[in-house]
């Protein structure tokens, strides 16, 4: 999209809703379905807005080549890939350094509220595939990463929730649109939160950031994965509730 | 987890014990396909998508349209590409990295059911002769490897073309969200694999007995009854008898598959 | 070559006599040579009117990496190249996934005829090169190879001998050229048959093929091969009888 | 020569006793910089360089401007691009080949830094609206590792930045050595990077601290205090507060480290 | 089969021997060729041709030629580029892959052998300067390796080189089949290698000699005796004496190895 | 750099002087530091008239993967790499097949001078990193990595000392600049020679050689590896000296 001069008139916020007609504090429509891979030992389908996300999780399993193995604990893995047909132009299969960093970042976000320690020498795979993407997708395949390894029975100390907040025409606001991030002014702040234990295991920024504006912001982020974090728990109980009643 | 060796022989044994008896895993007869869905529209970035559940089999296609230059051997005619990934989301067998043997044969073989039928009239994709044409790329995901990728991946692949929407082009670039019209197609093609177990072939084969299969044989066949491609796989061979008898199954079933477009 | 509509007023087939003379049930001239390449455990050079093809044995070997090993039988493993001056345009050396499909059909087609259970852990590696290429360079290559396998001693149930059928400009005709296989009508079915046993051990096809014209194909195929395969047994007997009189 | 694993495991021990004494091995206070030092103009062959030395960590950026095309979307700006080496001569912990995950997030993220901040006027490197624009390559080399490249590496790029000369363009092409002024700057980022080892929050690790670390923290401050990139490291959490707390720390230090430019 | 390690230890002991009786395997001179033979034209496809018999080495040379930009520090000449792959075809020893170290080295001296000595005429093959000129592709096939690839990869690249035909240029493009005329070729530049096994010096190492060299040179030569291009190989040193001897006796047997062009 | 006709009436040495003002048998200026990298195990900084180069060495090491061990020796490793901004053209970062065959011809040049039998099974690896380069930069590479070598302590029985002769404008001359090397008529041959043995260990040439010029140029280049050398030395002492020192 070509930003133009007329978008900084743009009013991305007017009479308390925003251009999709949220409110500054709302998240985007979220649906997330649990275990719709059935080849995958764990797997969750999420819907975040326009994102459209599969994440599948494979292991405890051999560990392989050797020399990656950790004696004392299970090796996370964590590969984030977008379908060619994702965005509006076509992405060419292979290696990207965007995808390069966004595994990483989402496998540290990931490690430590899983009990690695429990399968020694083993690897845990996690696959994200990004079939639609809109702002946001890293947040929604780390949120359906995190569902996928509980179905997966992976032992955990808290689900990952995530979520991205950020500023737009002049206000602050919970999980951009793409139309949004596009603002002149805008600011992109991911963050991946255990409610469970109230800590942060993932923060980006971009964007020009005043401090005064960081409080608000980190708050809002707080709020927004702890409603997601419900939305994820939902899923898990809608799937195990389901067992039990067939 | 991934099954070993050891498992599929013997699960080839017990595979052949039930067929020798007429008797398939899911009780279908030995020419019938499992349950079909094809679902059109299921992404709004592509410029053309559809959905395909064959049994548990999942595939996504999506259709993406740039403009490019033409084949200096076809210069008045757009391109086209069929790309099938193998995510390992979608199997415990299939490995990150390098597109595979196999998937590179998957992507060819469902790639030349779609060339050879003719069914997406290139002519009509030719913006200025020799210069600029539209380029087609055919992106298809597997999601759950549940056998028959090749079924699968040629309806997903048709479906969305059928979907599929024309950009328009202004000063050599695509006009973001608007188009012309759909892409002109004009043939169905649809794709026909069979099993060979022992002595017995099997149409659509499921997980199990894809990977006990000892030769496929996959048949390309359009709306007028034309094979436009086929492709005998693995290392058993066939007889003409047996050749000749799969072509007629796939020319009927091939409708019945071609019913869910 | 660019086809224009006067193409498809070619006459393919005039008095009975294609474009090079043959008749519709004729071979190009084939001519096969053996243990052509000193180095190689056994080689096999085919001319086959303008392909021109390499086909070299190495092995039984050791079988590496070890874990591709099989512990019951030999690996086979194929590798069909292009020189990169074969065609008309330059082909840049390495990776195409044309060669990649070739490289797996042929192993296949040539797989089931070889004791391979007689060499347990060892791979059996052949390396066909194109020097020259025209229309039917992987049945060249098919047949070379096989011709190969036979000289490198490794012990087989039969000789695998490849060719293929099609049509253009109307006709059913046997081993087309490049000119005939990019008729507007074409159709190319490449197979490859035991002669030995009956059986197909591959077969591709391109093209718009009606089902009435199926069994005058594939029968046109069969005698096809046939041919091929006593080009093959008398190349071999040359150099066996060569190497008596010597 | 490399370390092992069960060094760093006691290592580890012998830092948090120390650190939960208020010492670190060189007695820096806990927000406290190494020596630093900056060099401008190291290389004849770049259009602009600089050598960093950040305590024993010593890393070479240099810039190279050529021309080419804009990106669709941004077709009245020139194009920019970080890329940082993980030299294997530069620590027995880095391995020859394809660069790492580490090196991709490094490059990423100092590129992040100059970036977010608009530090160059990009908008001032557009030539022919659409077609044709000035692209800057800012290729950082890592000579020496003593730990916190991102610090040192950001430097190195904006004071190459600061030190480049844009060339004369004729006929769509680079004049070789002919300059028409100074890279338009606009700001100067600073990344200031934080490593958590147990409960203890350090500003600039060396070598020990930063492969003892459970997690890190890297902010990037304009010289107008606006926070313009931030990426935590590592798996270890943070909580609010303590995010807070680095914030602060960084906005009030970053100064002291823009002041060597 | 691939021969180990303690086989050449081996050999190389009885070799020694052999030589410091004055005598090589196949009762040649230290300075003399094995039997060569050169037949050019064996491809159709390629604009030029030759294949090469040196002894059982047999290397065949393709020369493709097309349109493309000139390099900009030579605008007005055309370019030309040499690649010799070594095919796991033609010995044990020869991976299949991406190309080794030697591939790179020989593609690098044969390549050099033709460049420096100005063997085509590269000023000939501009069509428009700065913008369109010829490019020269020689690509070399390895058959069978028998030891000296580079003296029979530059005598085929050579005898290639003066087999071929300038193909016409319409729009920018190649006209398939219509030739302007031959190849511009204004010397005929002649590799000639040494091995050096113990403190003996052999011209044109057989497998076995090439085997257990300790050091090679290569020195390429015109028709005019001038030097174009030399290449030490292996970790062994040559004195200055050894140096100019082999000098002397390449410029020597270069003419008779001309002379099968 | 365009070469004109203008540049073959160019006057490369003109009244005994060359272009920069050096004599014909006059080496630029050459500064040695050694031990420049602490990481290392041995390392050295050359400027070399406009090269910059820094070569580290790690090792003896434990070299990997296992099956490229050699039971009675040390496997010694060189990796030539130049930085994208050390030339006028960026270079991309990645293979290159001039760095390839610099890598292969140095670490050969070194090879023999190292008492590699006294670490069987292990690796030395030499790092050489060109951040500016003129004309020499393989044998200022080469010229740093003998004096890293030393640095390091591996047993050696002679420094490595590398130059080039060659001609311009009719002149023979030692040690080129790239101005030289671009004359119409220029040789370039680079050469590295162990003083303590008169022995070459790398002669490389490209250009138009006369055989009456080789004496005179192989001559000259003994000469100007003697006073490299002698550098080489120098430094080393200095860094020793300056060890005593402290």
């Amino acid at each position: 999209m070509i930003l133009g001069k007329k978008n900084q008139e743009k009013k991305y916020v007017d009479k308390g809703k925003r251009l999709d007609g949220r409110k500054t504090d709302e998240l985007r429509q979220i649906d997330i379905e649990v275990g719709v891979i059935d080849q995958a030992d764990g797997s969750a389908f999420v819907q975040w807005g326009k994102n459209k996300v599969y994440a599948a999780v494979y292991g405890p399993k051999e560990c392989l080549p050797r020399h990656t193995q950790n004696p004392l604990k299970a090796v996370l893995r964590y590969k984030y890939n977008m379908a060619p047909f994702s965005v509006s132009d076509r992405i060419r299969p292979g290696y990207s350094r965007r995808s390069v960093e966004i595994s990483k970042v989402s496998r540290l976000a990931l490690e430590k509220t899983l009990v690695l320690e429990d399968f020694p020498k083993t690897a845990i795979d996690v696959f994200v595939e990004i079939i639609q993407a809109d702002a946001g997708s890293r947040a929604a395949g780390i949120t359906a990463a995190s569902v996928a390894l509980a179905d997966a029975g992976i032992p955990m100390t808290g689900l990952v929730s995530a979520c991205a907040v950020g500023k737009a025409g002049g206000h602050i606001i919970l999980d951009m649109t793409k139309e949004e991030e596009d603002a002149p002014d805008a600011i992109d702040l991911p963050v991946a939160y255990v409610p469970e234990t109230g800590e942060f295991t993932l923060v980006q920024m971009d964007g020009e950031l005043q401090r005064k504006d960081w409080d608000e912001l980190i708050e809002l982020a707080v709020k927004g994965c702890e409603m997601v974090g419900e939305k994820q728990r939902l899923a898990l109980k809608k799937k195990y509730e389901g067992e039990v009643n067939e | 987890m991934s099954k070993t060796n050891l498992y599929w022989v013997i699960k080839k044994d017990s595979l052949l014990a039930d067929l020798s008896h007429g008797k398939r895993s899911d009780k279908r007869k030995f020419d019938e396909y499992r349950k079909i869905t094809v679902e059109k529209g299921v992404s709004d970035t592509a410029e053309g998508s559809a959905m395909v559940q064959m049994g548990k089999t999942k595939v996504i296609a999506g259709v993406k349209i740039s403009v490019g230059t033409p084949y200096p051997d076809s210069p008045d005619k757009g391109t086209m590409m069929v790309n099938a990934e193998l995510l390992p989301l979608s199997s415990p067998d299939f490995e990150p990295g390098f597109p595979s043997e196999d998937a590179v044969e998957l992507s060819r073989v469902v790639d030349r059911g779609i060339r050879e039928s003719h069914a997406i009239d290139l002519e009509k994709l030719c913006i200025r002769e020799g210069e600029l044409v539209y380029s087609v790329f055919v992106d298809i995901d597997i999601i759950n490897y549940d056998g028959n990728l090749f079924d699968a991946c040629e309806l997903a692949g048709i479906a969305a073309l059928e979907d599929t929407k024309l950009p328009k082009v202004k000063d050599e670039k695509i006009v973001e969200g608007e188009f012309t019209g759909k892409l002109p197609i004009n043939h169905q093609p649809i794709e026909c694999t069979f099993a060979k177990i022992g002595e017995h072939i099997l149409l659509d084969p499921d997980l199990e007995e894809d990977n006990c299969k000892e030769a496929a044989f996959t048949i390309a066949i359009t709306e007028k009854d034309v094979i436009c491609a086929m492709q005998k796989r693995g290392s058993k061979p066939f007889t003409k008898d047996e050749l000749t008898s799969m072509i007629d199954t796939a020319i009927k079933e091939s409708k019945k598959l071609r019913s869910n477009l």
